[in-house]
């Protein structure tokens, strides 16, 4: 009832959402859980609306080597020309 | 007060209320359902117009505005490539911006004919539609030339023919050209009775976003805001002498005027994000947005109207 | 276009777009605030109608609707479970979800009829909500039947009368009741004036969903789907010789029809997770959404009403 | 339901629905449009009416009207702090809470003078705006009476001015007053026609907001119990003969009754929240949303339209 | 002004959030934040209309005990028949 | 393409969204990302509408020093009178 598990956290542009899921469930992940949100980095503010568009912020639980082929596939595909920010914590999934 | 219509006047509260740091904001579910809205009630109007109309008549004319339409972002594109020294990805970016349209600025122009019961061709909003194809595909190509066919121009495509703001607009006009206004009618208590009301309440939302970016202008220098301010006369200039070439009413001049020098901050943007994502889109969203949407609304409407009447007369 | 009423576009633009893969959605916020909007816009209708009919003469009807509507689920229930070889939970829970009932279904037939001018009675919204009853009651008790007495009566009741969508339904056939068409005249222009255009509004919102659906149809395997069209057939039919029976006018008995043939997929949902939860909601909801509600729109409608003319004439 | 508007019915079917705990909840984007829409529609209905009169003559007014207002928050911080024995920070922010208005219970008492068809005068919303800034001002002049100057003056200033609710209140009024009755006339279908269904639409969640309020009534005591519904009394009635010396209208004086009479719950918990932090405001809030607010609607209205008629027959 | 404590995270059925709240705070906890969330897992997809239900996401920061004795406890009554994910991870509570 | 940081999340009162945020990047934050949530601590329940106002919740990554000036400064100011948690954690930035 108490797995070590790596928790990966993805922000990214609202309007990749799909694309992101597409990519991470393809990579193997058997989840996500995802929510809205806004924020500032690199890319400037992302402020939610239609116009500048919000984040969008994916929590993926897996085993590290399926978060090490997610973040390097995206790193690849998408990190020079979007908003995203990627980090990872060891978590002990309870169910 | 008198070329300027009140709806404006709550895009001026949202200008300041944004300027004054108030805390007032539009939630962005309550955004998104005014802008289905407002797509929505558009496509539906002109759908019923056209269904009066024989649609063969107008093709001459439309392949004329989309032509002309198309000079926009191609001659944009150097002037901001070559005087604007803006990269490649940047320049074709704002040019496809500067070439679409702004439903919201055609819809306060058609409010602005209305308030001065001055008619207009009912199918000004199939032209709308049209003119955003040309701008959105020139502004890829343009991103692209010379380079290896990267493009995924199936995801563009899919992404101008089925990004929410086209397919609204398309959907609306289809279900309106069917419907017809006899069967549109039960709908009408929402989609017409209360279209100005939701514009001036969008145009709140407006003035707070564009009062967000004002702060950002300096940051893109004295080229740019020219730029933003000059091309939607000339453009509205152009879109005036055509119209009156194609024979359209003093009304149509002075709707595909605004239609030509509005810049779009809906379809381009994500359509850019996706086609062009080297672009900046602080950049284009900033001066169509920050600059000629306010220019137009406050100037350039009543600017146009009065060259449509100088012209016209 | 004859039997279709023009909400039905909104639909079919929005499955469209669904299966396009469009970015369009209806954000969820707004999605709730129209489900109140109707469920509070019917209330009050058959609220404000209620109150022009004595209360008495309404009982007949309603114990012999509610019992032959109780015979939907008790009938379904065996089918799925040995024809169809599902669990237990399962085939309770979507028995309880056919015994159940759809308010946008009845509210396309409602604009139907209006669009055709043929009067119903006003009291059919009160049989809507009485079927909500029997059928989620059944449920429960088909799906424990024989096991220990586990089950939570308290909790699954305190859900079915306090539940969002009863709760809009009889407070606003409350509050229409008392208040009286007079009393609600001032709320005309935002509850009924508006309604068609907010149903418009939601069926765009429930075709993007269905479209979610229709991808999950083929897991579900041939019995579903044919279950999901055959049950509404039969309900609709069983409906109309009902009301002839009870003395209904047309426009009453195509309604009953459209009550028995429709399927829930707001207020079942949300009771049967509670009541039974180890019943898989992909199942109930997949056909009820994916399959009987289009269905019915689309087909079942002029069916049903052709056979409504049928028997009647 | 002679004196009792059938808005009023939602508010109690709210406060059903919360007592009972229902899973019926208005999504908080839905809660802030109807807000927004509320005191933009107040705000532009006031100025409409400005415009036809010399504003000049109000001046003397206002003055009497904003100085005897003054006396309810001076009047019952003394109460709150010396009989309630409560903290300076605590008393003072509940008095301004009491000296400023609700601007839904005002609309509660316009809708019932429309019900009975008795005139008032349209500048009474002028009296509302202004009434906001005496309440807030002494409310952080008590709370910081004998400290070191350390409150943040320009930061509550630019809170009362700039906080959404004064914004929307004077925006709309200014736009209304600029545009005038003509230049407001396409947005009526939405500002003014839609006006009462979305104020019952918004007491339907101030009932379920009250009710999740009404559990906590008994942590406060019954001082606070007693003073949220005698200070209303009290200031009503204060109300009523200043109207009546000032020559107002019956309609006006029961306005100006229940504006004195009401508490906020917008404005006021935000403003003191930033100018008086270390006050708790579940108190205050407690007392003016959990008791007032629901007595007023409930038996103030009906209250002070009596003493109206009995002051002014 | 830092203490080790340990951060819970439910995500479960927007449906259950206020049974799940009523439980966690039975069982001692004394705050929690929670926020509106969609996902993907073993009960399929949580998109967020009326028709199909959101998810919630709910975050409590407590003793280890405390954590371990909500888990056990919704793991019993809850997991079999809802969406329900849970995971724990050491934080440094920093007020 | 993996660096240690620290995840600083800061959860107070809506109301406060824009000051908190000024003082964060005031102390030198290159990004943040914040999102609505509601909750229950010692400052009651915080339900999220006009009246109630709700919280935001914020997270901030970057060197544990830049956390460490962010949760002294907040705590000094606004700890005692508004609702405010904060809490920390290592994490792998990913990019
Ligand atoms: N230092 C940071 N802390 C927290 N969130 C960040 C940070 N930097 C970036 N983000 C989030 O990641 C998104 C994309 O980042 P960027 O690619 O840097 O624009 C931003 O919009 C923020 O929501
Ligand atoms: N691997 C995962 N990573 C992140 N979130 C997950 C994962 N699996 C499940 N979830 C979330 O937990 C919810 C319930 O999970 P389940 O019980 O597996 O359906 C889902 O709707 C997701 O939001
Ligand atoms: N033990 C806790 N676990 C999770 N969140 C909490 C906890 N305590 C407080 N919070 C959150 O922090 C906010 C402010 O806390 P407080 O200052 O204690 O009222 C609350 O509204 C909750 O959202
Ligand atoms: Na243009
Ligand atoms: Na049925
Ligand atoms: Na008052």
């Amino acid at each position: 009832m108490s797995q070590m598990k790596t928790l990966l956290v993805i922000v990214t542009e609202a309007v990749l959402e799909r694309t992101i899921i597409d990519e991470v469930l393809a990579l193997g992940a058997k989840g996500f859980t995802s929510s809205e949100a806004r924020g500032l980095g690199t890319h400037g503010m992302r402020s939610g609306n239609w116009t500048v568009g919000g984040n969008v912020r994916i929590e993926i639980i897996g085993d590290e080597d399926l978060c090490e082929r997610i973040v390097a596939t995206l790193h690849k595909k998408y990190d020079t020309d979007y908003g995203l920010l990627m980090f990872t914590c060891p978590v002990n999934l309870r169910n | 007060m008198n070329a300027i219509e009140p709806v404006v006047l709550f895009f001026l509260l949202g200008v300041i209320a944004g300027l004054a740091r108030s805390d007032l904001k539009i939630p962005s579910a309550i955004y998104e359902a005014l802008s289905i809205f407002l797509l929505l009630a558009i496509g539906l109007k002109g759908g019923v117009k056209l269904a009066e109309y024989p649609l063969g008549s107008l093709v001459v004319s439309a392949l004329a505005i989309v032509a002309v339409g198309a000079l926009i972002p191609l001659a944009a594109f150097p002037v901001l490539r070559f005087l604007g020294r803006m990269s490649r990805a940047d320049s074709a970016s704002i040019a496809a911006h500067y070439g679409s349209v702004s439903v919201v600025t055609f819809s306060v122009g058609v409010a602005l004919l209305d308030h001065k019961a001055v008619s207009h061709e009912g199918h000004m909003i199939v032209f709308l539609v049209l003119l955003e194809f040309p701008a959105l595909i020139l502004g890829v190509i343009l991103a692209r030339h010379g380079e290896a066919g990267k493009t995924q121009w199936g995801r563009l495509l899919h992404e101008v023919f089925f990004g929410k703001s086209i397919l609204l607009l398309i959907g609306g006009l289809l279900v309106g050209y069917i419907a017809g206004a006899d069967g549109i009618k039960p709908l009408d208590n929402l989609f017409f009775d209360l279209f100005k009301g939701v514009l001036a309440f969008f145009l709140l939302e407006m003035g707070l976003v564009a009062a967000s970016r004002i702060a950002d202008l300096r940051r893109y220098g004295a080229f740019l805001i020219t730029f933003a301010i000059v091309t939607p006369i000339l453009s509205a200039i152009m879109g005036i002498f055509l119209a009156q070439a194609l024979g359209l009413s003093q009304g149509g001049a002075f709707l595909l005027a605004l239609l030509y020098a509005s810049a779009s901050y809906i379809a381009a943007p994500t359509a850019m994000r996706i086609a062009v994502p080297d672009a900046n889109p602080a950049l284009s969203i900033g001066a169509s947005l920050g600059i000629t949407f306010p220019f137009n609304i406050f100037l350039g409407i009543p600017l146009y109207w009065w060259l449509s009447e100088w012209i016209y007369r």
